[in-house]
């Protein structure tokens, strides 16, 4: 299972690798925007697909890390790059203080609500809170990235920048799921009451689930402002939400199935360009179908694989002996 | 006191709106524990199909005055009652036994999937309804200049709500709609046709949803393909501000919200209009998370 | 000296008075029965103490502490584990990772350590590995370490449960109807099964049904009827108890 | 064959909840199906009423085959169940939920007249009629759930655990209540856990263990039978 896992990474790290090799700069801004989108639905997906919490205002850590990250460069001059740790935290301190109240609700009233907190980000922006986000026309002249002397600045730069970090944080959320953090969200999923009565605090790992991803979400709202040169509250609306929320559902909630979703939700509607406006509709009609047919999506997770311990014979009955060893884990 | 007087009534009037979209929300949710993400499109369809039945066949002159408006509102229910019956068949039967999330999903594909379909046939750009349907009459009311057409929105949808709520309480069927609500399985215990039931209420929630869009199309002069989210937004909050669920919560709280945003927009602030429903959402949520009308009930374990 | 003491609990439903000022203690180190019919309370008794419902009235004493009011997964880490009278396993996870569950509030590595996957963080998962694997040999599950829970047979789900109430270390177990749904054979396992626990050093309380096995294993029966403490006593006491008869089998109609 | 289940055995997701179970009741009988928590009491039951499938073998009602048609169709047949745990319908009132009973029937007259028929047996339920059927106490719910299932005026009755909760003084009146309503030629299904009260009133009974039939015999005999009562209280009753 593993194996065939890494050689899957192996061999889209190689076709990522070379891909720019072989495309015009139009295809290579698709495949950063892919990569774009595939980082904020891994984001996503620790909420959505890890945890079971229906989230669907994605958007609204997203743009404040993009704003942060605008108003940061455009006002006080900081080099774009410097401002991603401190997009992604403002992001985080935002999801730590909306989802708060609201982390108990159940499934569909969170949809509801986190659908109206990116609704509120969207006209808060629009009406230019603190007189700082310009309002609907946005923010404009955000500079090109340096890094290590070095400008950033065509679209094949860009792909390197974006999918670099997409693998960076493949890694790292792998590693997190397969770990006491990434457990205890599937057993929050699986059964929010087994779960806590298991002895997982529950509300404190949906909260962190929250931070985490609006994080990431932040941190690639950098990455957007830096590509975009300008951002406007129209790239945060509540439709970038429901896209990426299409991206975690129909690629099944596994990291390989948001690369998936994110290729076949963001780049292959481009292969069609002359049918664009209809889109749209199939993407909807998709989703209907996709669910009646296959619910788990294309690539689920699959299950963690362990490697257990060597056995020690217990039998039932001597159980001090067991209590004894079994002592040794606590 | 004056401008208070007309930001009440006007409060009312799209509180109307909102109460009957709401029903729909309430009434699904009721029997089949599902936020129809769609319901918002299906309104959006009622707005579109009064403007074609208004503008390409010219109803409304070929019938005059208030029967052809009539007449367009009991063909717009009529057909969107069948797309709401259709959008259950296939969206949403196949998924009764899944998991929340798929059906949820497969919800909002349909909207997207409605969204767009109008979009396409109609086009991007928003419509206008006739100028001569609407009657342009001001009635002064205590030396208050009041619109007709809104006094007439008002006394529409109070009618349709007084109606469904003499349907629910007082029939068979609507016995049959509320058993089936509170317990399926007592229900099909009784004889009722719990699936049949689910039909009927995807039928009345939409023709209710697709009247309210007509009335969109008269009260502002014009619709757009997109309308169908920000009103179903605000017609669930109306739901859950009721009591989700909740048929006469719905119509309370449809028009409470519509007379709050009213009044928010007129004494606060206008350009946060939009917000104002949101907030109330979400405080709504937070601090009696079953509504003005609902109750509370101990989760089992 | 009893581990667990509840005191004049009281708990009502919207008018429906489920749990009716019950007291009893509970020893350390005993397994104590508590029974009655259907619907009696005896659920909400269990869902009182381990957090799930907040009582209206009383209170509860974990070794002399009160444990009224604290969130469910801090009484757990207090040492008090349960398993549910429905099943309630992650049914789309492995077994071993359903054991692993239990683990969980004895760890202590965080999201930081996890993406890092320091040295510290790579022990304890380590440990936990190994003490889940041992709670699933005890209840005799290691070999379907790697299935999916869903895939087990019922008895084995119960059994499961189990293993992952204790992997969380408990000092008292809570066991809602463990032989629900269990056939003889099964059954007559479970009665070993619980004796090594308790010779474990863990106090049990168990809600059961089937009445050969909790004559075979209780020490202390506690009996509830609406609610409401109806008797309590050794098990040979408590059979020849008429007003639990009568609780039973049902009065007689004829009388 | 008036109503039998023929090999009946149903799945709840990968766990077989009844592993094929006989059971027949003749017109006019009281027959009860008793044994302890999940032993498929219920379930027994339900798939009568057509809210559980079978995955095999199935139920038939005067030669038609019951598992073949949809719940509502089962209650035309004249089959109507009084649900474990009452379910009646909280925020209707005693009234609604009475005429809701009769759902499937356009007989006026004929209402009118079990309805009346109903409120002689549980004058309660009269003194109540207006009131929410939630407000109601454990008993009178339950009085409430059988009259409802009677309103369907029923050819087969089926009671799952009327007893549940109730007083002992309660069971006893609802007891006496359904042997009056079986004197009337009604035939009952009855599941029990209070299994002397059951067997007191029933012709022929059924224990089921772990989803399947362990015993079947006359009431007379069970109620004598030590095994029973050995199920019930670990060999108590002597």
């Amino acid at each position: 299972m593993t194996v065939s896992r890494t050689t899957s990474y192996a061999g889209i790290a190689v076709v990522v690798a070379v891909l720019p090799l072989l495309l015009d700069p139009y295809w290579t801004d698709v495949f950063v925007s892919i990569g774009l989108y595939s980082v904020l639905a891994l984001s996503l997906n620790i909420i959505l697909g890890q945890a079971g919490l229906f989230h669907m205002g994605h958007a609204a850590f997203y743009a404040v890390g993009a704003y942060v990250t605008a108003i940061a460069n455009t006002m006080w001059g900081v080099p774009v790059l410097w401002a991603m740790p401190f997009a992604g935290l403002a992001a985080a301190l935002f999801a730590m203080v909306v989802a708060r109240p609201i982390i108990h609700l159940r499934g569909d009233y969170l949809l509801i609500v986190t659908i109206g907190i990116v609704e509120i980000v969207r006209i808060a922006l629009i009406n230019n809170v603190f007189g700082l986000t310009g309002g609907a026309n946005g923010i404009f002249g955000i500079s090109r990235p340096m890094l290590f002397g070095f400008k950033i600045a065509k679209p094949v730069h860009f792909y390197y920048l974006v999918w670099a970090y997409v693998a960076c944080s493949i890694l790292l959320f792998r590693r997190l799921e397969n770990s006491r953090f990434g457990r205890a969200l599937n057993y929050i999923k699986e059964d929010d009451t087994a779960a806590e009565g298991s002895g997982v605090n529950t509300a404190s790992y949906k909260l962190w689930a929250f931070v985490l991803g609006a994080f990431w979400a932040g941190m690639t709202g950098t990455i957007y402002a830096a590509k975009m040169t300008i951002i406007s509250p129209e790239s945060f609306s509540f439709w970038e939400s429901v896209v990426l929320f299409a991206i975690v559902i129909l690629g099944g909630g596994s990291n390989r199935g948001v690369l998936l979703g994110a290729f076949l939700l963001i780049g292959l509607p481009e292969f069609f360009r002359e049918f664009a406006s209809a889109r749209m509709l199939a993407f909807g009609l998709a989703m209907v179908v996709m669910m009646i047919f296959r619910p788990q999506g294309m690539l689920p997770p699959m299950p963690r694989f362990y490697k257990l311990p060597e056995r020690i014979r217990c039998i039932t009955g001597k159980g001090g002996d067991a209590a004894a060893q079994a002592g040794g884990g606590a | 006191m004056e401008e208070f007087f007309q930001q009440l009534t006007n409060g009312l009037a799209v509180g109307g709106i909102y109460a009957l979209i709401a029903l729909g929300y309430t009434m699904v949710y009721g029997v089949l524990k599902l936020i129809n993400f769609a319901h918002g499109d299906l309104f959006t369809i009622g707005a579109y199909l009064g403007f074609t039945l208004f503008t390409a066949f010219g109803l409304a002159g070929w019938v005059s005055g208030p029967g052809g408006v009539l007449l367009v509102l009991v063909m717009v229910m009529g057909l969107v009652a069948l797309i709401g019956f259709l959008l259950e068949r296939v969206a949403y039967r196949p998924l009764r036994s899944s998991s929340r999330l798929s059906a949820v999903v497969s919800a909002l594909g349909a909207s997207i999937f409605f969204q767009n379909a109008v979009m396409l046939i109609y086009g991007a750009k928003f419509q206008v309804y006739p100028n001569d349907i609407r009657p342009s009459y001001v009635l002064s009311i205590m030396g208050i200049d009041v619109p007709l057409v809104r006094i007439m929105m008002i006394a529409a949808s109070l009618g349709l709500m007084l109606a469904l709520y003499w349907f629910t309480q007082r029939t068979r069927i609507g016995a049959a709609i509320r058993a089936t609500a509170i317990d399926q399985g007592a229900a099909k215990l009784m004889g009722i046709d719990v699936n049949r039931v689910i039909s009927l209420v995807f039928m009345i929630g939409p023709a209710l949803g697709g009247v309210a869009g007509v009335m969109v199309g008269l009260y502002y002069g014009q619709v757009d393909f997109t309308m169908g989210w920000v009103y179903g937004l605000k017609a669930f909050t109306a739901a859950i501000l009721g009591g989700i669920g909740n048929i006469p919560g719905a119509m309370v709280g449809g028009l409470l919200l519509g007379v709050i945003e009213a009044l928010g927009a007129a004494y606060i602030s206008i350009a946060w209009k939009d917000a104002i429903a949101f907030l109330v959402l979400i405080l709504i949520l937070i601090i009696r998370p079953t509504g003005l009308l609902g109750e509370r009930v101990a989760d089992k374990i | 000296m009893s581990l667990l003491a509840l005191r004049n609990l009281t708990k009502t439903f919207g008018g429906l008075v489920a749990v009716n000022n019950v007291t009893f203690d509970v020893a350390e180190g005993a397994i104590v029965g508590l029974i009655g019919p259907n619907g009696a309370g005896k659920t909400t008794v269990f869902n009182l103490i381990t957090g799930n419902y907040k009582p209206d009235s009383g209170d509860i004493f974990f070794d002399g502490r009160t444990i009224k009011g604290l969130p469910t997964h801090r009484i757990v880490q207090q040492g008090i584990a349960r398993t549910f009278q429905t099943i309630r396993l992650f049914q789309n996870m492995s077994v071993i990772e359903n054991a692993l569950a239990g683990c969980h509030c004895r760890m202590q590595s965080g999201m930081l350590s996890a993406m890092l996957r320091t040295p510290a963080q790579r022990a304890e998962e380590q440990r936990a590995l190994l003490r889940a694997t041992r709670e699933l040999e005890f209840v005799g599950l290691a070999d379907e370490h790697a299935n999916l829970a869903k895939n087990l047979s019922y008895g084995n789900q119960r059994l499961l449960e189990i293993a992952r109430a204790l992997a969380t270390d408990p000092r008292f177990i809570i066991l809602d109807e463990p032989a629900g749904g269990m056939n003889d054979q099964e059954t007559a396992a479970l009665i070993d099964t619980i004796r090594a626990i308790r010779d474990r050093g863990i106090t049990v309380l168990l809600i059961e049904h089937d009445m050969s096995l909790v004559m075979k294993v209780c020490e202390k029966l506690v009996v509830l009827e609406y609610g409401a403490l109806l008797a309590e006593g050794v098990p040979a006491a408590i059979k020849d108890d008429p007003r639990v008869i009568e609780a039973y089998l049902g009065a007689d109609t004829d009388d | 064959m008036f109503l039998e289940l023929r090999d009946l055995h149903v799945k709840y997701g990968n766990v077989e909840a009844l592993h094929g179970i006989n059971v027949h009741v003749d017109e006019g009988e009281i027959v009860t199906i008793l044994g302890a928590n999940g032993a498929g009491k219920t379930t027994t039951l339900m798939s009568i009423s057509g809210l559980v499938q079978p995955s095999q073998g199935g139920v038939y009602f005067k030669g038609k085959a019951l598992h073949e048609m949809p719940s509502h169709a089962v209650v035309r047949e004249g089959i109507t169940q009084s649900p474990e745990g009452r379910r009646v319908f909280g925020t209707l009132t005693v009234l609604e939920n009475l005429n809701l009973g009769a759902f499937t029937s356009n007989d006026k007259a004929r209402i009118r007249k079990t309805r009346d028929w109903i409120f002689e047996l549980f004058p309660r339920l009269l003194e109540r009629k207006d009131q929410l059927a939630g407000t109601l106490s454990g008993g009178e719910q339950q009085m409430l759930a059988i009259g409802r299932a009677l309103m369907g005026d029923p050819k087969v009755l089926l009671l799952d655990e009327p007893s549940l909760g109730l007083a002992p003084i309660l069971v006893k009146s609802i007891f006496e209540t359904v042997r009056a309503i079986n004197k009337t030629g009604m035939t009952v299904v009855l599941v029990e856990q209070n299994a002397r009260a059951a067997l007191k009133l029933a012709t022929r009974g059924y224990v089921l263990e772990v989803g399947r039939v362990v015993m079947e015999d006359s009431a007379a005999n069970l109620l004598a039978n030590t095994d029973v009562q050995d199920a019930y209280l670990g060999g108590s009753g002597h």
